[in-house]
């Protein structure tokens, strides 16, 4: 399986993906954003971070980049897209994704562990964990209060797009259990083909025993299958 | 030649920064504030000296890059 | 432009200093030169008040690579690996811009670590504010913790630790204070001494811009009701730019194309051209022409005092300019060639050819002043305090105001605004004795932590300058690191008084003493003085950056109880020292008499046998006592599992308060699985070291034998109420 | 009554968002920008039936809350 992981100045999160994805036996290449050709590759991943600083919009000016068309190309044409917190953000700014990420509902900058439940696990990303699994994810980020309009956030409901919901440790969903103001606590959808997935929790912080849990690694090995 | 543009979110998108700024008012006392919302603010200077001309370019700067059109709208001036 | 007395006073020179000037120019200076003169010779660049002092600390050891007089010390820590790291002041930036004060105190002392060729892996602070009433505490807090996080999340360097106080004795003068550690191999470490005559000065990074024109100066200068009209010289942080700049820099010092390297801090290209001249024996010459500014027609005078930020100074090897230029283009970062070094010993300044001022370096460096201040020493404080007189409170109730205080309430609400987990090598977070970072790709980390103790320093400075050096070092000892050196903070009041003087010196003394006996050397530091407005000077408030290594990082070590029914033993003697408690301070209002004795051979002896016990894998969890004493320490162990305790009233009873409050040095607690216990007992009693049975862990209660019992999520919850305010 | 406050930085003040939006602008092909800077906006509805009272609210929020006097400047104009 091979992957790419599209560096953008203000990157951050760029090398822990590639820990990810090497040690889950992906064959990853970093490719720079000024690169006009995107190698082969079965999995693009945009990594978390702060691209351009997040300057104006967070995503909006990665989403002007060069590479980004390859990455559309890519993606229209059926290859597997994977956008992490940042790149969930770029994703939306390119149309990629339908909605837009607003700052958290009370302005801070987030990080900690939160659960979210698998609302989909038919995908490719998502098959290797059982539907209503609660995980146990890291959040780091200062907008990730996804926003849509009624016709889109009915679609998501009703086509089964969306990839997983906030929720407590129970399972349940509600405004407590909310840490940004999501509406309807989406974590992360996918586009209405399922190839792309946009999420704002960081999976690539969830595979290893040591430094957290390994509630990410079925994302990586559902990838794989 | 010398543009401002106001980008304002649309009416139907949330504005988490509006909301807590109206409810902190709110709680140091302002109490006759109806509403706020809170958008962003540009000063360009362009190379140009025929103002429609210009005004077309400042226009495509907005929907280019910094206006997202999907939640937000925006105003050119000339000052 | 004639210099007159107020433009002297103005920059911050005593009028004995312009005629020192004077004498070593063998001229008038010019406005420029003057400039210069006040930058370099400011106590924020010179340390001047502080040098004699500075010199007493131990720096040597075998695991030091390089002391302080670097941009950053550095440690070996086995293999080919080296840690580097320095912690630094921002306090009067900060207090006038809170957000930016702090946001450009974190890319400061970034850019002090990666200049020397580590990558950063960890940042740390400690902020202190006023009281929790005072009307600018809660918007100083709130602006200082988002530009911590702003800049650290940014830029993708996670904050793991640190301390945040309240007091009033910050109330018109809050500290932050960052701290930075970065990661290097130990044969590509890169240094600030200039070499080589007619080799190219390179600028790089942001442009210069008119920012914090004179901070160096304000950043020494007391404040009066005047100083918020200082506010335009504010410096805007960019972690952007600084992200682009740490990535090139790194890249750029792959092969061997720098001879040296130093990032543009206080006083800005002024204090890294001299810096790298003196530290060379050699001159430099810069063509201010060729600066990168970012406004137009600014002066020579601005251009070299500006502080600007995100910029850096490197002399480069012959040849190696196009392909360091090419890197720093593809980073999108300004690269220009801006002078040259040179056999003049002189700083010589251009404009389109002409000199705009020319000064001897070493009458900028070496020569600067230095002075031996006077200073009194401080008795300890008689006993005061009469324990009996005082009434009668309830343990429960008395715990319950502690944890509840702003000193000792869960800091959440602070560090969820930290991005802790980047870089995916963080084991132990924040909320932990010290954080632990793994060393990427190995299987060994690094303990850190930062502490201070401002009560016991301003009651005893001797004794308190002591006692930090401890803590911190029990903080290590608590995840199961050997501690192996030390960066310091020295934020104090006036230097021209010599009450504040004696604070610094004796604080010193204590820091020495404890540095000397635990083999725990200071490899870099920052002293910040002037911290006072009107006359009123903060409580001595030095603060200590330690840095510890575990071997092997098999099961990173915390001090959340395991499981129930594990034996919980209390190593160390309990005397029930209350005075300068956190019990008094928070049940009776008072602050006084002496802080607990330190007793350095104890510290020793207590701390190696628990790294011992850790080691062979016999612990399930450690934490120290410190303020709060025994029964909040314990009561911290409970939180994170819901497993509560059941402790035994002490056998011969001193009086239960003092016993359960007081905060006698040298105390560890830990929890021990059964089946270990009678192998625990047999090696701490080898050891000679004096020790405890003091209680079992049990499900879900804090309870102490006929005293009090509550459910642990009840204390937990009054320990989480107090950040709600904000 | 309706206002609309601009917030904008001070002269000197370094405007990183400025500058990364300036030399994307250039990257994609806008040459004849000469200088653009960020700054904020706002939209205030105010229950106030004086105008000079209720500019003395809106001006009264903006110093206490809305912009940070120390690196920026504000405008208020009625709307
Ligand atoms: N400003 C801060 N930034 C990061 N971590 C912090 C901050 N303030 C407090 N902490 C964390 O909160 C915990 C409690 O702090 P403190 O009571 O000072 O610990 P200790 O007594 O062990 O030194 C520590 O883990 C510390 O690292
Ligand atoms: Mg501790």
């Amino acid at each position: 399986m091979k992957s790419s992981v599209i560096v953008f100045p203000g990157s951050n999160c760029d090398r822990d993906i590639a820990v990810a994805l090497e040690k889950m036996q992906f064959k990853n290449q970093m490719v720079w954003h000024k690169e006009t050709n995107l190698p082969k590759s079965d999995l693009i991943v945009i990594p978390g971070g702060f691209s351009y600083g997040d300057y104006l919009r967070s995503g909006a000016i990665a989403g002007k980049s060069k590479i980004i068309g390859e990455v559309i190309k890519a993606a229209n044409s059926g290859c597997l897209v994977l956008g992490i917190c940042n790149g969930f953000q770029i994703l939306t700014e390119t149309g990629l994704l339908k909605g837009t990420l607003l700052r958290n509902r009370d302005l801070k900058f987030i990080n900690k562990d939160i659960h979210i439940k698998v609302i989909n696990n038919k995908t490719n990303f998502s098959l290797k964990y059982k539907k209503n699994q609660v995980l146990k994810m890291n959040i780091a980020h200062n907008e990730g209060n996804y926003f849509t309009n009624p016709k889109h956030l009915e679609e998501l409901e009703k086509n089964n797009l969306i990839a997983f919901k906030y929720c407590d440790e129970k399972g349940n969903i509600n405004n407590q259990s909310n840490p940004n103001g999501a509406i309807n606590n989406i974590a992360g959808i996918y586009n209405s083909k399922k190839n792309i997935l946009g999420m704002m929790p960081h999976p690539e912080r969830m595979v290893d025993k040591i430094i957290s849990n390994t509630d990410g690694v079925n994302l990586f090995s559902s990838l794989l299958n | 030649m010398k543009f401002s543009v106001t980008v304002t979110l649309k009416k139907d998108v949330l504005d988490p920064q509006g909301k807590v700024v109206q409810d902190t008012l709110s709680n140091i006392g302002f109490n006759s504030l109806k509403s706020i919302r809170q958008g962003k603010f540009f000063e360009i200077e362009i190379n140009e000296t025929d103002q429609s001309k210009a005004e077309k370019k400042v226009n495509e700067i907005c929907e280019k890059l910094l206006v997202n059109l999907i939640i937000e709208n925006f105003k050119i001036n000339k000052i | 432009m004639k210099i007159t007395d107020e433009i002297i006073r103005n920059h911050g020179l005593e009028l004995k200093e312009y005629k020192e000037i004077q004498k070593l120019l063998k001229r008038n200076p010019n406005l420029l030169e003057l400039g210069i003169f006040s930058a370099m010779w400011n106590e924020h660049c010179s340390y001047k008040s502080s040098r004699i002092h500075l010199k007493k600390l131990p720096t040597n050891g075998k695991q030091v690579i390089q002391g302080p007089g670097e941009n950053a010390g550095v440690i070996d820590i086995g293999d080919d690996d080296a840690i580097v790291f320095k912690i630094e002041s921002h306090n009067h930036p900060s207090y006038i811009e809170p957000y930016q004060g702090a946001a450009t105190g974190v890319g400061g002392i970034l850019r002090d670590v990666f200049t020397m060729g580590a990558r950063p892996i960890a940042l740390l602070n400690s902020i202190h504010f006023g009281s929790p009433s005072h009307p600018k505490t809660k918007s100083l807090l709130n602006g200082v913790v988002s530009g911590i996080g702003g800049y650290g999340n940014c830029i993708g360097i996670p904050t793991v630790a640190g301390e945040t106080k309240f007091d009033e004795t910050y109330n018109e003068n809050i500290l932050v204070n960052a701290m930075a550690v970065g990661h290097a191999k130990k044969e590509k470490i890169f240094y600030s001494k200039a070499k080589g005559l007619n080799k190219s000065v390179v600028y790089v990074g942001s442009k210069t811009g008119r920012d914090g024109i004179h901070g160096a100066s304000m950043a020494s200068a007391e404040f009066d009701d005047n100083s918020e009209e200082k506010k335009p010289t504010v410096q805007v942080g960019d972690p952007f730019t600084e992200k682009l700049l740490l990535e090139a820099c790194l890249e750029l010092m792959k092969d061997d194309s720098i001879i040296s390297i130093q990032d543009m801090g206080a006083a800005g290209l002024t204090s890294s051209s001299v810096e790298m001249a003196s530290k060379g024996s050699l001159g430099i010459e810069l063509n201010l022409d060729k600066v990168p500014c970012r406004e137009e027609n600014m002066t020579p005078y601005e251009i070299m005092l500006s502080e600007s930020q995100e910029r850096m100074l490197i002399i480069l090897e012959d040849g190696k300019e196009e392909n360091a230029k090419k890197i720093f283009e593809k980073w999108d970062l300004d690269f220009v060639i801006i002078g040259k070094t040179t056999n003049t010993k002189n700083l010589t300044l251009k404009l389109n050819g002409l000199i705009q001022g020319e000064i001897p370096i070493d009458a900028l460096a070496s020569m600067a002043p230095k002075y031996d201040r006077q200073w009194v020493k401080k008795k300890l404080p008689k006993n005061k305090v009469e324990i009996k007189n005082l009434k009668k409170i309830k343990t429960e109730d008395a715990l319950n105001k502690i944890l509840s205080s702003p000193n000792h309430s869960n800091k959440s609400w602070v560090t969820n605004q930290f991005d802790q987990m980047v870089m995916c090598d963080t084991a132990k977070r924040s909320g932990s004795d010290a954080a632990i970072i793994r060393i990427h790709n190995k299987d060994k980390a690094i303990a850190i932590s930062v502490d201070s103790s401002a009560n016991y320093c301003k009651s005893h400075p001797l004794t308190g300058g002591k006692q930090i050096v401890c803590e911190n070092w029990r903080n290590l000892i608590s995840v199961g690191a050997k501690p192996l050196a030390i960066t310091n903070c020295l934020n104090f009041g006036n230097p021209e008084n010599k009450e504040i003087m004696g604070e610094f010196a004796e604080c010193l003394e204590g820091i020495k003493e404890s540095c000397e006996f635990l083999n725990y050397p200071v490899v870099s530091g920052n002293v910040s003085f002037y911290n006072g407005t009107n006359k009123k000077n903060i409580k001595p408030t030095p603060v200590i950056g330690g840095v510890g290594l575990i071997n092997k990082l098999s099961y990173p070590l915390d001090h959340n109880f395991k499981k129930e029914n594990s034996i919980i033993i209390l190593i160390g003697k309990t005397f029930g020292h209350l005075e300068q408690s956190c019990f008094l301070k928070e049940n009776y209002s008072i602050v006084d008499g002496r802080p607990p004795e330190v007793n350095l051979l104890n510290e020793k002896n207590n701390g190696e046998l628990v790294l011992k016990l850790i080691n062979k894998n016999l612990i399930l969890s450690a934490h120290d006592v410190s303020s709060g004493g025994l029964i909040t320490a314990l009561c911290e162990m409970t939180f994170a599992n819901s497993i509560g305790v059941k402790t035994e009233k002490p056998k011969n009873l001193r009086n239960l308060t003092q016993y359960l409050f007081g905060e006698d040095q040298g105390r560890y607690i830990l929890e021990i699985d059964k089946k270990n216990y009678t192998t625990v007992e047999k090696i701490i009693k080898n050891a000679d070291v004096y020790f405890e049975n003091i209680g079992i862990t049990q499900k879900n209660y804090f309870e102490i034998s006929g005293e009090m019992k509550t459910a642990v999520n009840d204390l937990f919850k009054v320990n989480n109420q107090w950040y709600n305010n904000f």
